[in-house]
């Protein structure tokens, strides 16, 4: 095998593509002025914003006036929920049990403070059924939070369908769209949202950096008092260059490279589930993000396989390290209907724009060799 | 986040595979905590002679299987016993905290496998040794309500 | 006059030195792995969040353990005062009238969660009295937060008699140190500090990235809930080329550049107080930040000078621009005893690294040409 | 954030000066808000022949009292009083919307002028002017508690 570095690891993060660093780079050390100041300089940094955020709307077909910065997904999540949450000051919230720790925690805190939330199931793909949403909405209820698409799984939710039912009912809908974001469609209009977190690291731009939609005539609470920055709902000087970063990722996201990446990703789970034994695909076969695969195989653990591919140079991840973040098995795959011994093998491969062909195939000889060592070395494994 | 001897057992355990004529067998961890380890001895004049062993968990509970054999191979009994997790994971340079719950794993299946040697030798267990074999099979995985850093 | 750009608002925001540029290079489209994620990526990630930790907390002469990265002063101050507040669950508040809106605006909100809050004086200059401090503490004061140096007019506390005082009660102390710190002296251990909000922006870093000291010991309730980064205290994928620009700019800020720009801020205020009529020197003429200089002048209005002087390049603020964001005269000109009617004329400027001599007297002269335009026009000047 | 015209007239304001012999003065604003316009001018035949203004303020309220005298100079007093402040801001090519209150003060000067100038010649001052001067006298400074952007 030779000294190859492939990055499988696109759900977890992106590299930053060369078109978006060259337009972030202007915001750093020459157009560097502060959004809010009436100088020149800021009214540079002003109209990036402003074009920025015009940029991002309209990919999800809503106003620029509805969108505001935040630092990333986990901060759009938390001040949708608790925004949403906080202004109706009671009620009943309706989310999924495969929701991302950004969404869960935020529940947790909120259940703590009197609201109720229910944690709907999914079937064995990882599939909300819209009827469950339907026959969970209460008198009570405020909101439905349903993320699109599932970080580790990559399944992807019928949000069209939610919609319908949210908007029959008077609740208002929240998608945590950071891992669909530029992967599929979302359109505020059509499906009926009323809130939706992006973010810029899953999609080519900087960390840090993220967004939410607010439908226009929604009322939220902030979440971060100080100066009138974003409508005066979060405040902190923005961060212009990282937000530039986002708009271009945006901008150059599209349909082509997703086709691209699932041919490859076809391939992908093509060969794992022919060439190698006792191995389930995680998630739905089809309706799933472009890019993810995730399998489980038998008999080996997810730390050690990722930790072997890694040092071949394939950088995958699991949800099932066994370290403090997770010293339990992934609730997304519980939440499928997975036992505990079952969960502890997953293998999560996400691709992305620099992989080629070639990367896909070393990966998977790479996956290949190392469940094969691997379970030399397992007591479950007697063949 | 592991040292470069962690890596190394891991990469390149020592003494794995099985014994159909064991003297003692260790069988200790569970499935649904995702660490399992088999660990079997081959006793002469109380000494360990040959040991081998079988893991599923993660890179620290693999690494430190191997570590384990390595350093029982040879030793008697009572001294196999006196192997502390302590020396283990020091002998490996070390383990990020989170990790040292992944290490026991390796002694207790050592332990475990003198146990059954003992017991089905008909010979006295010390007393330590049977109150930590009551303890090691009572033990249950650990869970609790983690969010981990799912990304 | 030439064509000269001369920004002289160093306390708004600041360009990216060229050597922190470089330090955040890598962590874009190189080293851009999650710093949670186990491979090879992720580690180099973590190492890179984990060196910066290290750096920015021996600037304070704190533990690395005892630094928590957030998106920016803002939220770094809303963590401080709301964590600790959320974590006592009621009790009292002390700060003062003149500091940022990034901490009156967390108080105000806090006195409708049921918390008291008191608002200090200061002296004409701006300081806070210790004693003033001494005499509000109360037996169920929780938290004591004094700004180390005000953003408008630069005037710094005596943060060691304030920190000998919250000691001696038993009191936490924070301090919202985002203009101060690299320009005066920050040292948890001497101060007796308990929490400490530093930002990148205001020194030479990118936007976006801010950091929090929590001394070890002291319980803060998380403001953000998701994964479990940053000890579980602040939840979000870490911006690692943000913070690793943070940390180099840490490094490279230093007491000879401070001396240089304390010399030219000399020369401006001595050639304005002298060449100038009817003007004023806003702030403390001694214990004020190096870089910082604010006058009143009579008779004109702080937006028509700044446009003026912007047209001219000169790059300024003031706190008195009437638009949406302050009908009001500033808060912080008001604290120091100046009527409304006073407040008008301010203007601030703030110089930097990129300043050099002729800057400062080619924005000296376009001050005195455009105070004498404005004063030409205005109905209060009839000399 | 401010049109090309506006800068125009802020930067080279017109008509700019007092008039000791003016037939109208107003007088508005309020130091305490950080605006104040003294207006004057010259009335020949019912007709503005000269105007001037003086002002202190941001640069939408200096920009507009520049446009004011620019388009009430040689209007008869009842075209004068006809100009609106949306006619001021469009012929500047519109202003921000938090700007639009600043641009008040140039129409109201120009109609206490106005106002002044009947009053002063013992004329019938119109009913609707009246109230005008009326509720520009009473008017006080906006005040409320903000939470400006400061950096
Ligand atoms: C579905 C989902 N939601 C939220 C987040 C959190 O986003 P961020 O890391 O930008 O805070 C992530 C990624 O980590 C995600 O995959
Ligand atoms: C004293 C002070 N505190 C807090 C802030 C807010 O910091 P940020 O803009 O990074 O949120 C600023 C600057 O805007 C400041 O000057």
């Amino acid at each position: 095998m030779d000294n190859r570095r492939v990055y499988l690891d696109h759900a977890a993060t992106t590299p930053v593509a060369k078109e978006v660093l060259e337009a972030m780079m202007p915001y750093f050390s020459e157009k560097y002025g502060n959004a809010s100041s009436l100088h020149a300089f800021g009214r540079e940094a002003k109209d990036a914003l402003e074009n920025s955020r015009e940029k991002i709307a309209k990919k999800l077909n809503a106003a620029p006036e509805e969108l505001l910065f935040t630092s990333g997904g986990t901060e759009s999540n938390n001040l949708a929920l608790k925004g949403i949450a906080q202004n109706k000051g009671k009620g009943h919230i309706i989310t999924c049990k495969i929701e991302h720790s950004a969404i869960l925690a935020p529940c947790r805190l909120l259940e703590k403070q009197g609201f109720t939330v229910t944690y709907l199931g999914v079937d064995k793909y990882g599939t909300v059924d819209p009827s469950d949403v339907e026959k969970a909405v209460r008198d009570d209820t405020i909101l439905v939070s349903i993320g699109h698409a599932n970080n580790e799984i990559g399944t992807v939710q019928d949000l069209e369908a939610i919609g319908k039912i949210t908007k029959e009912r008077g609740v208002l809908f929240h998608t945590d769209a950071c891992q669909s974001f530029t992967k599929e469609g979302i359109n505020v209009k059509k499906q009926n949202l009323d809130l939706v977190s992006i973010n810029s690291h899953k999609i080519y731009g900087p960390k840090g950096v993220g967004a939410l939609f607010i439908r226009d005539g929604v009322k939220i609470s902030s979440q971060l008092q100080g100066g009138e920055h974003e409508k005066n709902l979060r405040a902190g000087t923005e961060n212009v260059s990282g937000i530039a970063g986002f708009a271009k990722a945006a901008e150059i996201a599209g349909e082509k490279e997703n086709a691209r990446v699932l041919e490859l990703r076809k391939r992908l789970i093509k060969e794992i589930l022919f060439g190698v034994e006792e191995v389930k695909l995680n998630g739905h076969p089809e309706k799933r993000l472009c890019n993810n695969s995730n399998f489980s195989f038998n008999g080996i653990e997810g730390e050690s396989i990722l930790l072997r591919l890694d040092m071949l140079g394939v950088a995958c991840s699991t949800a099932s390290a066994c370290s403090s973040h997770s010293l339990m098995p992934s609730h997304v795959l519980l939440a499928t209907g997975m036992k505990p011994e079952e969960c502890h093998g997953s293998l999560r491969m996400t691709l992305g724009r620099d992989n080629t062909k070639e990367d896909i195939d070393y990966a998977i000889s790479a996956v290949k060799e190392e469940v094969a060592n691997l379970r030399r070395i397992s007591p479950f494994w007697r063949k | 986040m592991y040292s470069k001897d962690v890596m190394e057992h891991f990469m390149h355990p020592r003494n794995v595979g099985e014994m159909p004529d064991a003297d003692g067998v260790g069988e200790v961890g569970n499935p649904v905590c995702g660490d399992i380890m088999w660990i079997y001895i081959k006793v002469k004049d109380d000494r360990i002679e040959d040991i081998k062993f079988k893991t599923l968990g993660c890179a620290a509970a693999i690494a430190t299987s191997s570590k384990v054999t390595e350093l029982a191979k040879g030793r008697t009994l009572d001294e196999a016993l006196d192997l502390s997790n302590k020396e283990i994971v020091e002998s490996l340079g070390g383990l990020p905290p989170v990790k040292i719950h992944c290490s026991l794993l390796a002694v207790d299946g050592l332990k475990e496998a003198i146990h059954d040697f003992l017991a089905k030798n008909k010979r006295p267990i010390p007393d330590k040794l049977e109150k930590e074999h009551q303890k090691i099979k009572a033990e249950k995985c650990e869970t609790g309500s983690h969010d981990h850093n799912d990304q």
